[in-house]
This record gives structure tokens, C-alpha cells and sequence, in this order.
């Protein structure tokens, strides 16, 4: 399926040097997409291999459920959005992030510019009231919508004066046809939507100061335990995938094919160019092959988790203690 | 409706023919159930149709009714088409089943034909007076299933009979009932029948065709085919003295006679 | 499966026996029910899966008191969207129905359009919903017609076409009008048939409801599902769901209680050995 | 509408008319179908109706076409899940409609708990059936199971419990055992309401897959609806959809013709008025 | 199978009653159908049941048959409970209706019963003599809705008698048939008879009556008794030529006036 290995066979021979690659599986935070290509890639180029690895990637049907599984033991390690693991936490479930794959917060509110005064469109960080008397378009499910609640909490708007209305994920084409006036939603897909024709007006969340991490890496402390050094090889190979991509982003896509054949069978299937990879870059810390990635910074791990309190989804936090650790990558 | 309720008053002269068939073939795919069969019925003439199982009795009176078409031949009602008798609800039917709705209790299924054709000849004392007649007082509230098979059969008469039809086409209506039974609703019917409407009564018992009938028509079988008939020279109102007549007599041997011809010639003809 | 005993009760049995039985046949479904709580109660504690996984019915019912102020209005809300979406879809399935069952030229026409309705992921569709009909309860009611309306269609259908020819011919001699023979004749006899479809429809009525709140709606228990499961609430999750089934439950009751009393001469059970 | 003309056709109409109507009746659901697309086309060209709403039908086809490497075994993949899930579905709603043809108390005591298994949203439940069923293709299947199973027990119970009970008497004065009346009169007098639920039951065992996949897959056509939802790629999401109706009204075809096949006697259709 | 092939053997001695009804009373709910009806068969005889429409004969007949649970009273076959007798397969039973299967032809129809009882019982040669033997040679492969009605009862005869059952319960069976075809039908069933098996034989026709059985019981209605019992004193084989014989005339007249007194204390209690 949509997991590594088989195709391969080019980087079979380097297998040899370690007798069987120790197999597990990684449940994904969504369907694959772009963002996802450098495991594809570090398995194109047997890096796991030679690591001695055999990651399974699955796609998922967003962060929740791959905390759900990856908490039950359905699978071994999980990426989902940090929120979606620190909430694990709250509600009981056993888990311990190793590494923070989005270093920032990717959340933006963006907002239909023919929505907005011309005076607005101009504004360069537009005052949020702007917001009163349109419509939300919440996707529910994901982890944005919980980033906007808190928001809305921070900046002490009145939700009241803020429509709100449940669509399906991703919600563009509601956008497109004018159904709602703003989505909360990675800014990395605003070039997509205004593709369709639909200029846009982009809160960074990050810059009204709400801090939080985005991805991270995941497993139960009980996995965790048992698979240091495996821990250990998948974030190192990872990381150089994605320094790798970040170099070599057009090869990118016939990656993802080649490994995803059942939703691949061309490039086009993937209708951005994986160059838009890069407009993830951003949020990674340090694509620098010298400098450490993954690191996670307790301050900004305990303000990820206030969002939860902001938007109202616990009514006190988890204890944090163990809820992360750093021991897997050198030189946090 | 205004066609309808004219229509009811007689069309034609009492000796005048009623229900005229000519040279009617019905064919049921390969297998032909009637050929070349002519009927004239008068418009006060009350025939009874006899032959043997299977010669056609049921698809001649199905073709009368407008619900088997035919193949070939012509049929006239009143003067008119089969389809005019029918939207002028002339026939009252009487199936070889009873075929009653069973999600109807015995009155509401007497009452049946009554409804459909509503106005002025829904009327729910005569029913029930018919119901009594034929001995099913106490039976109104009955589901079909809760009836015996004679009753059954006694309540798709009185249905039949409820709303005083301008023609009446009866298939062996008195085929499960006892002797006794049977006397009294041959009775009945002649009683509504008044000798103000043709008839048609398929029957398989002689003495009750000649009782009843101005005419009997014998037909045979495979492919069904009219034989021969008979007069019956009875006065009316026919009464059970009569049973012992000469004439009463002469027309059962004769009948008699003329079914072993039928059947004879069915038994030749079907090998 | 003592079938030598079947269809011999039809004179009565002693009325004690009768009470007797009355009383195991009332209380058995309880019974029962009771026992699958039980034996999911005792799976849960004692091969200690997590709340997360699944609650304890304890657990989720404990909740559903606790959040009952939450749980009723969104109760409200998804029961009226199940009653008006089987009302419209049962109406238009039958409606269908007809036209299908008159025309068989109509049914070869009809019968691939409907059956593709049933085809297409209602979510996979959702912004055009959205788009056509809004924000307010119709994309939930349409969502619910949809599901409800199919099996509606088949039954009626089938039962409208296996009416007796006899019974017809009957109302043909005497120039019975086609809703006459309809209201007389094959609707009683069809009953029983689109009886058991809006038995089907009104379990799937509920789905409906729930998949339409999946789109845009921000209330009702299709919502708080989806609410709850992003939350990681697998106990509201459950308690929702769990009210889902009491309403599909009670509904599926009603109706069938409706059914067995529009339908008095279809009282008997040819098939029961009396136990 | 024309009831006056109905069931008058058992005598064989002329042999020319039969032709002409044989011809009508062949084409008109294509010809029916054609229409529709073309006015979605025109709708679509129209209104300026924007491709990531609602693709046009050309559209849709170009993609077919060129997609189809990629169409086809996610297409295979669908199709096997929905037909071992309607084999396993509708042989489990048979057996339970037998259950409760059977026995009064397990009638009441099932329909309860299968009601239940309709109203709970199958998505919501999906970290369950991957802990219980895992990632290959048989939580797909349980899916669609549920969805098939239960119009298959409404339709035949209520066809195994409505026998003529003089059939049965006739067959038990010869003491037939209950697998002989079962073999010998319940089942081919049910066949025509068995197949109705079979009919139902095969156009929801699509959307069984679909929401089967959902629950977690990496392939299937739902799967690539996801997916092209996901990459705001309406057209490959569309595509799939045409796909899984035609699936779904290939598979019902197949089921109504399998039906006409074995029930041979129930040729009549008493309501057809000739066109 | 074996038990039931075993049992086949004449169980009892010709004149031992094989059927024996002791103050058997059956209730519909409030509707009592038969009230301390006793009557004994024996094992090789030929009775009749003659009784108004509705008076109980079937039910008489289903309660032997082990359909219908008698209210009170007993009734034994061949010395054991009506149950046993069932699970010997000693019935063969008419219905009043035909009864056919809708989704079986003709001799698939006739083979029903046979099939049920299987091993050495089943003989195709047999079903195909009797089906030409009742005259439905070329209907073989005909439903049931394409014969007429006199034919699916016919069927239905045949179905019975095509697995030789060692009782035979005939519920009017006769009923739709022509005077010739029921002739020809009762030397059928006379010579499946044999002498050799007690047949319980309802019909509404005198003369049917008289001309078959031993003996002919009428019964009266509501609730159904047995009234009284007239024994046919004609020898056997019975031939046409008994029919103008002065014992004929004698059983007819006796019985004719009994089913007056029936249907007079009918008419009197029914009210
Ligand atoms: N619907 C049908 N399809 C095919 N053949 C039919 C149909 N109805 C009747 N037949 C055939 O037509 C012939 C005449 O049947 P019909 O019912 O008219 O006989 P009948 O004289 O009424 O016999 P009976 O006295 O037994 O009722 C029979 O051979 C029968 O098999
Ligand atoms: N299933 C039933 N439920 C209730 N009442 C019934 C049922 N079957 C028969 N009866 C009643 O029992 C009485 C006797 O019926 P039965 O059928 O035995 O009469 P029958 O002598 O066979 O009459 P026929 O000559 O008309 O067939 C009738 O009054 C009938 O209404
Ligand atoms: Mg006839
Ligand atoms: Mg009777």
C-alpha cells in the first residue's frame, strides 16, 4: 500500500549489511501530499534501508484518528498535529513525543479578500475585528480549528459576532463559491486557493503571538522504550531527506508515485508541483545538514498545550512531564 | 358519470339481442382456448353455459367482461363495444374464485363493487338484506380467511349482485355449495335477475341450468367451440314443481346427451 | 424450529400458558440487552481496554446524565431532521414506486438514475450540498431523503407489481379508475411490503441525519460526534451514538408497531411454534 | 397511466408493435441517461459553473480516459470489497431473517441490536473496526456487511412469515420436515421479496467500500476520493464517483436480471400498460 | 424412514376402524365450528360427508389431519394419535382449494407430496399415468395460473393420490368439474381405492355420494354435528347401472331428506 519497501529493489544489496531492517509502521497525519514526500524519498534512495529500517507509511484520515491508533497500539509511531497529541494526553492516552517536525505554527486564518474593505485588503497585519460579521468555515476535525478557538480566546473576540458553520475538509471549494468568508487552515495552501481564483487576505496566527508547534513525532512510551536506536536512525535518515528534498524538490513527485501507485499512476495526479514543498521550509527549524531538527523546546511545547485550555477542549492541562524528550536527537 | 347513470335505463327491446359474439378465437399464446364461437344473448334471456373442464367457459366470460382480449371475432354489448358496456358498468362478474380482498371483512367485500361505482346504487341495506339471503348474517365482520370455502363464494355473489349490474356473467358461482344452499341462491338470483337482464351462468350441473335458463349452450372442447343448445320451454317463475315436468325432463336428457357428444368429441380430438 | 407444532395454535392454547409466554416475550428483548451491557461491561474491565478505544457502558452512561443539558438539544435536532427526511424520502420512494410499478418503461429509466443516488458518497459531495442547499437543515434533510427513499422505492415497488391479476380483473369489470384499482387494491396488498421498506428506511433515516450534520451543521449528534471524536471525547462519542441508537431503536418500533396496526388482517404468524 | 389497457395484452399484441416497443424500451434509459448528461454539460457551460464544483461531463470522461491507469485498480479494488461484502452481507441477512421467520422471541430479541448496528455511524467507529479487524481488506468488508445485512433481513423475513399457511398445512399433513417446507414452499414464495432486499442491498454495499475505505485504506476508489479531495482535484474525485456508479448499477442489473432468472413464474407484470 | 415404511403394511383389519372421532368439538375463538361430533371409519371404508355449506366439514377433515387442534375430544387413526398417523405419512389430502405451488408446473405440482415422502413412493410413470387418467396429458408443463379451474383442482387429486397414501381425506374435490369428468374422476379414485384404504370423501352432490362410498353422513350447522348416517347398500364394483337401481333411489331419497332437516335446524338455530 501506501507503505515503503518493495519498489526498492535498487537499494536491496545495502540491506545486506545488516541482516533483517527492523519493520514498523508510521501512521501519517492525512492522505499523502506533498509535505510528505522525504520519507518517500529516503526510501527511494534506500536510506532506510542502510539504516537497517522498515518503516510502513500509512496514510490516515487525519491527526485524531492516528492518535487514537497509534495510543491502541494499531500502529507503532505516529506524526500528527501536536495538539492532536498533547489532547491524547489529556484524555489518558499513553504518549510521548520525540521530535517536532514543524517548528512553527502553520495555522492561518485566511480570508476572502472581496469580503473585505479595500482599506482592509491594504492593511499589511489587519486588526482582527475584521473578522466580526463573517462566516467561519470550521473543519472541525482538524487541528486549525482548535488553533482559532484559542485565538478567538487570546484576542478576546467576541465569537458571537463570528459565524460558524461546519464544512468538510478542505473546505476551498466552499471558499471558492462564497459559501464562507475565511478558513483557518496551513497557510502553505493559499496559493492553492487562490489558484482557484479566490485572492486572499493571510492571518498568521503566529503573528498575533500565539506560538505552538505543528507536526510532531509520537509512539507510546512503551514503544518508545524498546526502539531507541530505531528512533534514533528514522529521525537521523529523516532528516536528511528532507535537508535532501528541500535541495532537490522536482524529483519529489515521482517519488510519491512510484511508492503510492494506487493514487499515482501519473505525475499529474498530484495537482501542486511538489515545489510547493518548499513552502513548508518554513516551518522546519534547521535545513542545515549540520545543525540538529526535530528539537522541542518546552516553552513552546507548554504554549502548544495552553491552546487546548484557550479553546476550551480540557479544563486543565495534562501533567507535561513525560510527555516529551529530546533523547533521540543530538544536539538539542 | 352522467353516461353512466342514463345508460342504466334499458337500451334495447327485451327480445332484442344483449351480448352478441361472433366467430371468437381467443388464443392463449399457442394453445387456442375458443375458436369460431358465435353467442346471442337477449337482453332479458338468461343463458347457462355447460361443458367440459378446460373447453373455455371462464376465458368466453373474461372476453364478454373486456378482460381477455380476443384474438380474433367480434363481442357486442348493448349495441355497443365491450369497452362502452364496460365504462358504462354494465357487467356484474361473478369469478370461478371468490377472489376476495382479505383485508376486507365479508361486508366491506360485499360492499366492494358497490363503492366503485358509488352514487345511487350504493346501498348498504340491500346488501345486507343480500348477505342475509344467502345466509351469512352473522358472518359481517369475518375475514375471508375465517370462511368457509361455500361462504367465501356466497359473499363474491352478493358483491356481485349488490349493485343491481345491467349484465350479470356468473362462472359456476354455486360450484361449493351444498344442494340445499344452492336451491335458495338459484332462487335469489332469479328473484334480482327479474328477467330484466341478460345473463350468462357457467354451471356444471344440468338440473340447475335448466331450472334457471331460457337457453342452455353446450359447448365442447380443445379448442372450446359452441355445440348445440337448448330451449327449456318453462314458464316463468320457474318453481320446484316444475322439476318434475316433462318438459324439465326432456331438456336434462337432451343436455345429457349432447355433453357425451362434448366430451366425446374432446376425448377424440385431444388423443 | 419444532415446526410439527406450527400453525396448529390457531384454536387457542390455555390462557395460562399464553400468559406465561406473554410475559418471557415481553421481557426477553430487556433481558437480553441487559446481558450484552453486562458482557460489554465485563469485556472492558477485564481486558482493560481504554476509554479511549471504547467506554465502559457505565462509563457512557454515567456521561449521558452528566451531559444530558448538552445531549438533549442535539437530540432534538438530529430526531426532527430523521422524522422530516423519512417523511419527504418515504413520500418521494413511494411516489417513485409508483411510477415504476405503472410503467415498466419508466422503470428501466428510473431504476439506474435512483440506484446511482444510492452509488455517490453523499460526503464525497458535501460542498455541493452546501452550495444547492445552504447552511440550515435542508442538506441534512436531502442527505436523509436520499438514504431513506431507495429501499422505500424497491419494496413498494415490488409489491405494488405482485397484486393479484384476478383481484385487478375484478375492479376492471366494472370500470374501476386507475386510483381506484390503486386505493381498493394494490396499495392495500402492497402495504405489508412498503411496510418493511420504511422499516429499512427509518433505520437509515438516522445514518442520514448523522451524515448530513457532518456537513455543515454546528449542531445536532452527527455534529457532537464529530466534535467529540476531534476532541478525543470517545465518551460523548459513545454517549451520542448511543442516543442515535435509542432514537433509531424507538423509531424502528413505531413504525413497526404502525405497520402491524394498519395491517390487522395480517395478524397471523404461520410460522411461530408459539415460543 | 392508462389502466383500462392493463393486463388486456396477455393475448400477444401484433408482432410489429411488440418490435417498435421492444426497440423504445431498449433505448429509452440510454437515450434517458444521454439527456441528462448532456444537460448537465450545458448547466455546467451555462452557469459558468467553475470545474472544482462541478466538473462537466466531458471533463469527467477526459479524465476517466486519461486516468485510467490509476482508475482501474482502485476501481478492482472497490468492486472486491463490495462483492465479498455482499456475499458475506446478504448470506448473514438471510440466515437471520430466517431466525426471526422462525421465532417470535428472537424477533424481538434481534431486531433491537440490528437496528442498533444501523443507527451507529460507521465512520465514527472506525478506530474500532481497525483494532479489530486491522488495515487489510476486512474491516472494509465489515462495512460493508453492515450496510447489506440488514434491508436483507427486513425484506425476507417478511416474505418467509407471509406464506399462504394452507401451503404449509398441505405440506405438513405428509409430515414434511421443516427443511422440506422451508426448501419447498417458504423459500421460492419469498424469493421475489428476498431479491428486493438483495437489489437494495447490493447498491448500498458500494457505498459499504466507499465508507469502508474511509475508515482507513490506501486504496479503493474511496480512498482516491479522499485523496482528490484532499488536492482540491474535483475532477479525479468525480471520476471515481462515475466509477462507483457504474459499479453500483452494473452490480444492481446483475442482481434484478439473476432475480428475473430464478423466478421464472412471476413473468406477468400485471401493471404495464403495453409502453 | 423406516418406521414409515414399515407402517405402509395394512396396520388393522379390513372392518377395524381405522378413524375413530369421539365428541370432537373445535372453536374458532367464540365460534364453535364442530360440537361433540363423533364418527368411526373403518379401515377399509368409503364414507361420505354430505352438510350445509359452513357447517364444518373441513374442519372435520383438517382436525383429522392433525391441521386443526381439536378443543376437546379425541381422535385416533389407525389406533394411534392423529400425530403418529401424520408421521407415517398415512394422508393424503385434498384441499377445498387447489392449493397449488404458483412457481411449479403441472407435474411438478402433482410431484409435490411425492417428493416430500420420497423412496419407493415415488414414481414418476405413476404421476404421468394419473395425470392422463384425469385428462391433463399436455398440460405437463403448464403453471398453474394458465390452467382453468377445474384443471388445478385436478392437480391437486392427482397430487394426493400420486403417493398412495393409506388415507385418503378429500375435501370436495369434484367440485369444479363437469358431471362427466367427475364420473370419470370417481372410477379414477375408485380404482386408486381399491378397497384397501378408509376415505373420508366431502362433496355437495347426492348422487357422488351414494355412488362411491359405503356410507354418507350428513352433518348440520352451527355448531356442526353429525345428524345422522345413511349406509349405501350397493355392491362393489359399483357400475353406471346401479344408478337407476332401487337402493340407489332409496339412499338418494333417504338423504335428501335428511340435508331438509339439516338445513331446517340450521335455519331454525341459525335464526
Ligand atoms: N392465462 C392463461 N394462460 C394460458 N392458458 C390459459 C389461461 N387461462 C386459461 N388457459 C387455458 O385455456 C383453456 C380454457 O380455460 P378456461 O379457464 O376458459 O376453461 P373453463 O371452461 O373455464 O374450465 P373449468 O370448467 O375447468 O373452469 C384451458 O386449456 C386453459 O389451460
Ligand atoms: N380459520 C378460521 N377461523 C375462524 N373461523 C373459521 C375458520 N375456518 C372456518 N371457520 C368457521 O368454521 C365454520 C365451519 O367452517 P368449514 O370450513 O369447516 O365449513 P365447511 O363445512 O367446509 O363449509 P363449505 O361447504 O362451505 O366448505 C364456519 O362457520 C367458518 O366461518
Ligand atoms: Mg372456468
Ligand atoms: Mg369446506
Amino acid at each position: 500500500g501506501a507503505s515503503g519497501g518493495s519498489p526498492a529493489s535498487n537499494t536491496t544489496s545495502s540491506s545486506s549489511s545488516c541482516g533483517t531492517p527492523v519493520r514498523f509502521t508510521v501512521r501519517l497525519n492525512y492522505v499523502l501530499d506533498d509535505e510528505q514526500v522525504p520519507y518517500f524519498y529516503a526510501l527511494d534512495k534506500g536510506w532506510y534501508r542502510q539504516a537497517c529500517l522498515d518503516p510502513q507509511f500509512q496514510a490516515s484520515t487525519g491527526s485524531t484518528s492516528t492518535v487514537q491508533l497509534v495510543g491502541n497500539g494499531s500502529a507503532d509511531m505516529g506524526v500528527a498535529d501536536t495538539v492532536a497529541v498533547l489532547n491524547g494526553l489529556a484524555q489518558g492516552i499513553d504518549l510521548q513525543a520525540f521530535g517536532v517536525v514543524y517548528q512553527h505554527n502553520p495555522t492561518a486564518l485566511l480570508i476572502r479578500k472581496s469580503v473585505l474593505t479595500p482599506e482592509q485588503q491594504a492593511e499589511t497585519k489587519p486588526s482582527k475585528d475584521i473578522l466580526y460579521g463573517k462566516t467561519y468555515g470550521a473543519v472541525i476535525s482538524g487541528s486549525p480549528f482548535i488553533f482559532y478557538k484559542a485565538f478567538v480566546k487570546e484576542q478576546n473576540l467576541d465569537a458571537s459576532r463570528i459565524r460558524q458553520v461546519n464544512i468538510s475538509p478542505p473546505g476551498f471549494t466552499e471558499m471558492a463559491t462564497g459559501k464562507v468568508d475565511f478558513i483557518a487552515t496551513f497557510y502553505q495552501v493559499a496559493p492553492v486557493l487562490e489558484g482557484l481564483g479566490v485572492p486572499l487576505k493571510i492571518f498568521k496566527l503566529e503573528d498575533y503571538g500565539q506560538k505552538a508547534y505543528g507536526l510532531s513525532y509520537f509512539s507510546t512510551p512503551k514503544w518508545i522504550a524498546s526502539h531507541g536506536e530505531v528512533i534514533k536512525k528514522f529521525l537521523a535518515v529523516t532528516k536528511r531527506a528532507i535537508d535532501y528534498t528541500n535541495q532537490h524538490p522536482d524529483e519529489g513527485v515521482r517519488t510519491l508515485c512510484t511508492y503510492n501507485q494506487s493514487i499515482c499512476a501519473n505525475d499529474t495526479s498530484f495537482k501542486t508541483n511538489v515545489e510547493e514543498f518548499k513552502l513548508y521550509v518554513p516551518l522546519y527549524p534547521n535545513l542545515t545538514p549540520s545543525k540538529p531538527m526535530f528539537c522541542i523546546n518546552s516553552t513552546t511545547w507548554k504554549a502548544t498545550a495552553r491552546l487546548l485550555l484557550d479553546a476550551g477542549v480540557v479544563s486543565s492541562l495534562p501533567d507535561l512531564s513525560n510527555s516529551f524528550t529530546n533523547r533521540f536527537i543530538s544536539g538539542c | 358519470m352522467t353516461a353512466a347513470d342514463l345508460s342504466r335505463e334499458p337500451v334495447a327491446s327485451p327480445r332484442a339481442p344483449a351480448i352478441e359474439i361472433e366467430r371468437l378465437r381467443v388464443a392463449y399464446g399457442p394453445l387456442v382456448a375458443l375458436e369460431e364461437t358465435s353467442l346471442t344473448v337477449g337482453a332479458c334471456e338468461f343463458v347457462s353455459l355447460l361443458g367440459p373442464s378446460g373447453c373455455g367457459k371462464t376465458t368466453l366470460l373474461k372476453a364478454v367482461a373486456g378482460l381477455v382480449r380476443p384474438t380474433s371475432g367480434e363481442i357486442r354489448v348493448m349495441g355497443g363495444s365491450v369497452e362502452e358496456a364496460r365504462r358504462q358498468r354494465a357487467f356484474g362478474l361473478v369469478f370461478q374464485d371468490p377472489t376476495l380482498l382479505p383485508w376486507r371483512r365479508t361486508e366491506a367485500n360485499a360492499q366492494l363493487l358497490a363503492e366503485i361505482i358509488g352514487g345511487r346504487h350504493w346501498d348498504p341495506g340491500r346488501i345486507d338484506e343480500l348477505l342475509r339471503a344467502v345466509g351469512l348474517k352473522g358472518f359481517e365482520r369475518a375475514y375471508p380467511e375465517a370462511l368457509s370455502g361455500g361462504m367465501k363464494q356466497r359473499v363474491a355473489i352478493v358483491r356481485a349482485l349488490a349493485f343491481d349490474p345491467q349484465v350479470l356473467l356468473m362462472d359456476e358461482p354455486f360450484a361449493a355449495l351444498d344442494a340445499l344452499t344452492r336451491d335458495r341462491l338459484g332462487e335469489v338470483l332469479l328473484d334480482v335477475w327479474r328477467q330484466s337482464k341478460p345473463v350468462i351462468f357457467v354451471t356444471h350441473s344440468i338440473e340447475e341450468a335448466v331450472f334457471l335458463s331460457d337457453r342452455v349452450v353446450v359447448m365442447t372442447a380443445r379448442p372450446g367451440r359452441v355445440l348445440d343448445e337448448v330451449h327449456i320451454e318453462l314458464g316463468r317463475p320457474r318453481t320446484h314443481a316444475m322439476k318434475e315436468s316433462h318438459e324439465f325432463f326432456q331438456a336434462t336428457r337432451r343436455l345429457r346427451s349432447l355433453i357425451d357428444i362434448a366430451q366425446g368429441v374432446a376425448a377424440q380430438e385431444g388423443g | 424450529m419444532a415446526e410439527s407444532d406450527l400453525t396448529m395454535a390457531r384454536p387457542a392454547g390455555t390462557p395460562t400458558t399464553q400468559q406465561v409466554t406473554g410475559v418471557v416475550r415481553a421481557i426477553a428483548p430487556a433481558v437480553f440487552l441487559a446481558l450484552c451491557v453486562v458482557a460489554w461491561q465485563l469485556a472492558v474491565l477485564l481486558l482493560h481496554v481504554r476509554t479511549f478505544v471504547l467506554p465502559a457502558p457505565s462509563v457512557i452512561i454515567l456521561r449521558i446524565v452528566r451531559s444530558w443539558p448538552q445531549l438533549l438539544p442535539n437530540t432534538l435536532v438530529t430526531l426532527q431532521e430523521t422524522l422530516i427526511g423519512f417523511a419527504i424520502g418515504s413520500l418521494i420512494g413511494f411516489l417513485l414506486a409508483l411510477l415504476i410499478a405503472y410503467s415498466s418503461l419508466l422503470e428501466r429509466i428510473l431504476y439506474p438514475l435512483i440506484v446511482a443516488s444510492q452509488a455517490v458518497p453523499k460526503i464525497a459531495v458535501a460542498p455541493l450540498f452546501i452550495l444547492w442547499f445552504g447552511f440550515g437543515i435542508w442538506p441534512k434533510v436531502v442527505v436523509t431523503v436520499l438514504l431513506v427513499f431507495f429501499p422505500v422505492v424497491v419494496t413498494s415497488a415490488e409489491g405494488l407489481m405482485s397484486v393479484d391479476p384476478n383481484l385487478i380483473d375484478l375492479l376492471r369489470s366494472v370500470n374501476a379508475n386507475p386510483w381506484q384499482i390503486f386505493i381498493k387494491v394494490r396499495l392495500p396488498h402492497a402495504l405489508p411490503q412498503v411496510l418493511a421498506g420504511l422499516k429499512i428506511g427509518i433505520a437509515l433515516a438516522v445514518v442520514g441525519a448523522v451524515v448530513g450534520e457532518w456537513v455543515g451543521a454546528d449542531k445536532g449528534l452527527g455534529y457532537l460526534i464529530l466534535f467529540a471524536n476531534s476532541q478525543l471525547d470517545t465518551t460523548l462519542s459513545f454517549a451520542s451514538i448511543t442516543l442515535l441508537v435509542v432514537i433509531g431503536v424507538v423509531l424502528f418500533v413505531a413504525v413497526d408497531a404502525i405497520g402491524r396496526l394498519v395491517t390487522p388482517w395480517k395478524r397471523v404468524r404461520t410460522l411461530d411454534p408459539g415460543l
